[in-house]
C-alpha cells in the first residue's frame, strides 16, 4: 500500500478508472493544467479545457451522460456552482424521473469546498446540505486518502448524479494555490491523516452512503463529514482525558446518508454532536435531527456548524469553522445532559 | 450550396407537418376536455422549422428541445400513441406519465425536453461532444425560441460549442413573442450576427416555408457532420395558439366581451387610485398594453400558416392526398391511445 | 376589510406601499401584463419588463437596493431561480457580512411556487428549503390574502434579502394561466380560505419570523406552511371526528423560523407532524427536529414532505403532495404512540 | 471627439498608477511576509486601464469590480489605511476584517467587488438602473477581465444594459489568461464584436497607455452620463504578476530548479504510465503545457509595463516626482496601518 497525498489519491483513482473505461472525459476549468498528470496520460480528448462557462458546460455534461458517456465535470470551487445550479436542480436530478425510469445520467461534478485559509466567504462554502435538499443527487465528502480515492471510484461507478467534494484545506495543491506553498510564512491547521496516508491499489469503491465510525466510544456520538471528522477526533482525543469516550462517524456521504449507522450509533450512545463545517441551518444536522426522531430515538443532541458568512480574518474564521476547542466544549455541555 | 427544387422531398416534409397539425390539434382537444393537465405549448406554426430540420437526422442524431417539443418528436418518428398516453398522464405513456408535455424524453431517438427557457442548448452540447468523442458522425440539434436568447447558458453555449467545434445545429424559432412580452422590446441587436460574433456561422430562413427550411438545415447538418462545427438557423414563424393553450391574452380575441369585462374593471380602477396625479401618463399605460394586444391581433390576422404556404408547394390533389393521410394516422393512433387508456381505467 | 382574492391582496399591498414609498420598482419577466394594474398606476419607470435573463436583471436587483432602491424582482416561478442563484448565494446574501455591517441589500424576489395543477417537476417546487439553507436571506410563505398582504408589506420594510413565495394554487391568475381557467373541465383542490378572504386595510405588516396557531389543539401539532396549512386544517377536522384535537401551526416564514413557538406547542402537545410540500431531506423537518432536540424536547416526531421528483400525472401527484388523507394518516400513526 | 493632448490630465493619472503600483506592492510583500491571506489577486499591469477610467467619476458614481479590485479602489480615493487593515483582517479594516481582497466594500464611493466571476457587471446594471431611475446623472463603471466574457450573466448583462439604455460602462481588461488558460483558445469570434452584437457600441484601447484609456473612458462615460446607454472598452493590458501571488506557473521562471524539480517527476510517470500506449500523443501534451508555459514566460518578457509607457508622457523630472511622492504616501500609510494594528494587538 503506497502512501499517498489526498489530492493524488483521487487523481490516482481517477486514472485508474479512465484507463479501463475509456468513456471517462474530465472537463472544466485549467484542467489542462490542474490535471496535468491525467492530460499527458489520456491526451487532450478526454481532458478538455472550458471558457468560464459553468452553466454550459456543466449541462453539456448532464447531456454527454445522456449520450452514453461518463463525464467527471469540475466546478473549480463549489460556490461557483451557484452560476450552474439549473443543471444540477432542474436537469441532472430531474431526468431519470422524467423519463419514467428510462435515461439516467451518470455525472460526476468534481469539485472542492472547505475553508481555513482564509479566503472569505465566498469561496469557502461547503454546500453539502444545500446539495442534498435535492431528490436524486449523492454527495460524496471523503476526509482522507483512501476514503478519496475510494468514493471517487464509487462515484465513476453511479449511474446516477453525484457530487464529489475535494476539502481544500486536505488537498496539496488547493493549499499551495490558494496562498499557501510558495511562502514559508502561513501555517494552516492541516489533520495530518487527512493529508497524506495509504491507499490500497488497485482502489476499490466503497459502498454508496455508508459511514464508518473512526472511533469507538460510548458516552456520545459525532457525526462530522471531511475536515472535521479530524477536528472530532482531536477533541475526542482531548475529552478522553476527561473520562469521556467519545465515538466519532465519519459519514462519509452527505447523501444518502447512513441511517442505520447513525441510528445504531446515537442508540447506544444516548447522546449526539452533528459537526458540521457546512451552514448550520436547514442542514446536515437538521437531517440527523429528523431520522433519529422519526426513529423514535431521542438522544440529547447538540450541532456545531457555520453560523452565518464566513469572515475573512483567519483569526476569526478559525473561531467560526468547528474547531476542536468549541466541539470539545459542546461535548462537555452535552455529556453532562 | 443552392440546389434544384427537385431534391427537397416535399411530400415527405408536408406530411411530416400535416401530422404534427393534426397531431396537437388533437392535443388542444383534449386538453379542452381536461383530459391534459398544466401549462400545456403547442408548436401549432412550427411545422415546417420541425420538418425541415429533422427530415436531415439519422440514427445516431439527437435532438434538444423546448417547452414546444411537440412537432420535432412527431417528425423524428416518436410512436404517438406513447405520446397521447405520456399527456395523458398513463403508466404506458412514454415517459410513464412522469414527464409530461414539458419533458418528454425518448432515449431510443435521443431526444431529450426541458421547461427551462435556454436548457436545451447547453444539454445539446453534451450529445455534441459524445458525438466528437465517440466519432460516430453523429450531429446534435437544439431547438428554442428567440427569447430563450437572452439567457446567459445559452450564449454560453455558442461560445462554447464554436471554441469546442462541435457538431451542434442551434435552431431558434422565432416567433417574436415571449409569453406575453413582444421579444425586441427587450432584445438589443440582432440575433443573426449574435451568433456569428459568438463564433457560429449563421443563416436565416423564412420558417413558414418548408423547402427553404430543409435547405437551410442541410447546410447546417451537413458542416457538423463534416466535422465543421457548429451553426444558428434563425427561423421566422408564427406563434398561431397564443403561449400556451387557454393563453388569456388570445382570449380577448376569442372571447372579447367576457375577457374586457373582466380586465377592464381592475385597470379602470388603477387608472384612477388616488392621489389623481399622473394620469396623462396612466392613459399612456393602458394604451401601451392596448397596443400589446392590438400587436398580436395583428399578427393573427397577418401571418401565415406554414401549412398553407408549404402546402402549396405540392399540387392539389396530392395535397389533399398527404392531409388526409395524416388526419386518418393520427385519429386512429389517437383513439387507440384512449381505448388503452379506458380499459385501464 | 373588503374580500380580496390571494393574488389581489398580495398586489393591492405592494401598490399601498408604493404610492408611499418612491424607491419601489418592480421588475421581471411579463410584469406589464402580470402586473398591469400596478404597471398602469405607477408606470413604466417603475414596472419594468425583462428578457429572459434571470442571472443578470436578480442581480441587478442587488446592485439596484445597494444603490438605495427597493427592488421587487420577479422570478416567475421559484424553479427558474436556479439560474440565477449566484445573486442570491453570492451576492445578495452576503453582503452585510462583506461589507463589515456597513452595507445593506433590501431585496424582495418574489416568485411563485407550488404544485397541485399538473405541470410536473421542473415547475412545481417549492424550494423554500433550499433557500433557507443560505444565511442570511429571509422568506416567506404566506396562506391566504391576510397573510399575503401583510407579509408582502414585511418584506418590502426589510433591510435585508427576502424572498416572498406566493403560492400557485392559491393565486387565481395562476390557476387560470396554468391550464386552469380558460375551461371548465378541470378542477384544483384549492383550499377556500386560501384562496379568498378578508384582508384589513391599509395593510399592516405582520412580524418578520413569526408563526400563527391557526387551530388549537393538545394531542399534537402540525407544523406547515402555505398550502399545506389548509391541508392540515381538513385532515385536524377528520381527527376530530375520531377523538383527536390537533394543534395546527401556519410558520408563515421558512426562515427565519419562529423557534418560540415551535417549542411551546411541541412542549405542551408532546407530538409533532411536520407537513412540507417542499422535499422532505434536508429542509423545513429536518431543521424543525433539530430545533427541538437542541432545546431538549423529545416530542414523538414525523414528516410529510415530497420525497423525490413531483410526476406529472395528476393522480400520482396528487399522492406525492401531502394531502389529507396522507396527514390523518400520519397523525393517527403518531398519537397512538 | 478626438481631443488634443494637452487636455489629457496626465500628472494625476500617473499619479494614480504609481499609488495603485507602490500600494499592491506592499501588498505583495505582507502577503510573502504571511500578514494577509488566501488568494491575493494584484492588478499590477492594470494600472492605466484604472486611473484612465476612474478619472471621469464623480460623486454618485458607481464602481462594480472583479478579483483585481485594488487600482480602481486606490484611483477612487479610498482611504489606503483602511484598504491595507482589511487586507490584514483587522476590525478597523475598510469591511472589519470580514471582507478580505476579493469582497471589499465602500458604501461611501459606491464601490463594491465580487470574486465570481463575471458579477460585477450585472452587479453594475443595478447601479445604473438606480441612477438612471433617481435621475442622478450618475454612472457605473464594471470591470472584469477577457475570461469573464465567456460567463452567461456578463453576457446577457451586456444586451439587458443595451435594451434598457442603461448608464453602465463596461470595462473588460484583456490580459489574455484566464489563471492558466489562454483565453484565445477557449473564446469563439472577437470580444467588441461580441458587445456590438449585443448592442453595446465598444472601442478597443490599448491598456498600457493611460491617456489613451483615458480618451476612450471620456467617450463611454460622456455617452452614459448623457443618457446615450452603455458601452464597453476592451483594454489590452498585461498580466506581469501571474494570477495570483506564489502563482504556480510563475515560479517556474523564478525558481526554475525547485519548481521543476517538483513538477516533472509525477509527469514524467504519466508520460510512461502503462499500457504505454499512445506515447507520440503523450508527448504533444507534454509539449502542449510546456508551450502554455513558454507562452506565458514570452510575455512576461515582451510585455510593456503600463508605468514604463505611460511614465514617458511626463517629461523625466516630473516624472520622478510623482514617484517619489506616491512611494512616500504609501509607505506611510501602510506604516501607519501597521502600527495601528500592532498597538491593538
Ligand atoms: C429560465 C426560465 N425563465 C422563465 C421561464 C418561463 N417561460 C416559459 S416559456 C417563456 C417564453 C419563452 O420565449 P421563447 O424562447 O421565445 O419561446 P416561445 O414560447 O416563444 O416559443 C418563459 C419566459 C422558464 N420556463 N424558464
Ligand atoms: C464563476 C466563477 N468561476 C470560476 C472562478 C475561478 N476564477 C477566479 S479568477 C478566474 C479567471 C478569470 O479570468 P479573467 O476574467 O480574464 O480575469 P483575470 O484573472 O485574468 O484578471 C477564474 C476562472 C470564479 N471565481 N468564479
Ligand atoms: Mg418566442
Ligand atoms: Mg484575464
Amino acid at each position: 500500500m503506497p502512501e499517498m497525498t489526498y489530492a493524488q489519491a483521487i487523481d490516482h483513482a481517477l486514472g485508474q478508472a479512465m484507463a479501463e473505461d475509456p468513456r471517462i472525459v474530465v472537463f472544466g476549468e485549467d484542467v489542462v493544467m490542474l490535471r496535468r498528470e491525467l492530460y499527458v496520460r489520456f491526451g487532450p480528448r478526454r481532458v478538455r479545457q472550458t471558457p468560464i462557462s459553468e452553466a454550459a458546460f456543466l449541462a453539456m455534461g448532464v447531456g454527454a451522460a445522456m449520450a452514453g458517456l461518463r463525464p467527471v465535470v469540475e466546478i473549480m470551487m463549489v460556490d461557483f456552482i451557484a452560476v450552474a445550479f439549473d443543471a444540477l436542480l432542474n436537469q441532472a436530478t430531474k431526468i431519470r424521473a422524467f423519463s419514467g425510469g428510462k435515461w439516467n445520467v451518470p455525472l460526476v461534478v468534481r469539485t472542492s469546498c472547505g475553508g481555513g485559509y482564509g479566503d472569505g466567504g465566498q469561496h469557502e462554502q461547503c454546500l453539502w446540505g444545500l446539495i442534498s435538499s435535492m431528490p436524486g443527487v449523492s454527495v460524496a465528502v471523503p476526509s482522507n486518502p483512501q476514503d478519496a480515492a475510494s468514493l471517487m471510484i464509487s462515484c465513476l461507478q453511479s449511474e446516477d448524479p453525484v457530487v464529489f467534494m475535494e476539502h481544500k484545506l486536505l488537498s496539496d495543491y488547493w493549499r499551495d494555490y490558494l496562498g499557501g506553498g510558495s511562502r514559508k510564512t502561513v501555517a494552516f491547521d492541516v489533520p495530518e491523516n487527512g493529508r497524506i496516508g495509504k491507499v490500497e491499489i488497485p482502489v476499490k469503491p466503497f459502498p454508496p452512503g455508508k459511514g464508518k465510525v473512526v472511533r469507538k466510544g460510548e458516552d456520545l456520538t459525532m457525526f462530522s463529514l471531511g475536515v472535521g471528522v479530524h477536528r472530532c477526533l482531536e477533541a475526542a482525543e482531548r475529552l478522553e482525558e476527561k473520562g469521556i469516550q467519545a465515538e466519532v462517524v465519519d459519514l462519509r456521504w452527505a447523501s444518502p446518508l447512513d441511517r442505520e449507522l447513525i441510528t445504531s450509533s446515537a442508540e447506544r450512545t444516548g447522546r449526539v454532536l452533528v459537526v458540521d463545517e457546512d451552514y448550520s441551518a436547514y442542514g446536515l444536522s437538521g437531517e440527523i435531527a429528523a431520522v433519529l426522531a422519526e426513529n423514535g430515538l431521542r438522544p440529547a443532541f447538540g450541532r456545531l456548524g457555520t453560523e452565518g458568512v464566513i469572515p475573512y480574518d483567519v483569526r476569526r474564521e478559525a473561531k467560526v469553522l468547528p474547531n476542536a476547542a468549541r466541539i470539545e466544549q459542546a461535548a462537555l455541555t452535552l455529556a453532562s445532559v | 450550396m443552392r440546389m434544384s427544387a427537385e431534391t427537397v422531398p416535399v411530400e415527405e416534409l408536408y406530411r411530416q407537418m400535416c401530422r404534427a397539425r393534426e397531431f396537437e390539434m388533437a392535443l388542444a382537444r383534449l386538453w379542452e376536455k381536461g383530459l391534459i393537465s398544466g401549462e400545456m405549448h403547442l408548436g401549432i406554426g412550427e411545422e415546417a422549422v420541425a420538418a425541415g430540420v429533422v427530415a436531415h437526422l439519422r440514427e445516431g442524431d439527437a435532438i434538444c428541445l423546448d417547452h414546444r417539443s411537440t412537432p420535432p418528436l412527431v417528425a423524428r418518428g416518436v410512436d404517438l400513441e406513447a405520446l397521447v398516453l405520456e399527456m395523458l398522464g398513463d403508466p404506458e405513456g412514454l415517459c410513464c406519465g412522469w414527464g409530461g408535455h414539458m419533458h418528454l424524453f425518448s432515449r431510443e431517438h435521443l431526444a431529450c425536453s426541458s421547461g427551462i427557457v435556454g436548457s436545451s442548448a447547453p444539454l445539446g452540447l453534451g450529445f455534441a461532444l459524445a458525438s466528437q468523442y465517440l466519432e460516430t458522425g453523429g450531429v446534435a440539434v437544439a431547438f428554442f425560441g428567440e427569447g430563450a436568447m437572452n439567457q446567459g447558458m445559452l450564449l454560453e453555449s455558442l461560445n462554447l460549442a464554436a471554441a469546442w467545434r462541435l457538431p451542434l445545429v442551434l435552431v431558434c424559432k422565432d416567433n417574436r413573442w415571449a409569453i406575453t412580452t413582444r421579444s425586441r422590446t427587450v432584445t438589443a441587436g440582432n440575433l443573426a450576427r449574435r451568433a456569428r460574433s459568438l463564433g457560429v456561422p449563421a443563416r436565416r430562413v423564412d420558417g413558414t416555408r418548408v423547402d427553404r427550411v430543409w435547405r437551410a438545415a442541410r447546410w447546417a447538418v451537413e458542416r457538423a457532420r463534416r466535422g465543421r462545427g457548429p451553426s444558428f438557423l434563425l427561423a421566422h414563424c408564427p406563434r398561431r395558439e397564443g403561449h400556451f393553450l387557454g393563453d388569456p391574452m388570445l382570449r380577448v380575441y376569442r372571447d372579447p366581451l367576457g375577457q374586457v369585462l373582466e380586465i377592464a374593471p381592475p385597470l379602470l380602477r388603477s387608472l384612477l387610485a388616488r392621489p389623481l396625479s399622473r394620469l396623462a401618463s396612466r392613459v399612456r399605460c393602458l394604451g401601451q398594453i392596448g397596443a400589446t394586444l392590438g400587436a398580436l391581433g395583428l399578427e393573427l390576422l397577418l401571418e401565415a400558416d406554414p401549412l398553407e404556404r408549404s402546402g402549396r408547394l405540392l399540387e392539389p390533389s396530392m395535397r389533399a392526398r398527404v392531409e388526409e393521410e395524416a388526419r386518418r394516422e393520427v385519429e386512429e393512433k389517437v383513439m387507440r391511445a384512449m381505448e388503452r387508456r379506458v380499459s385501464r381505467a
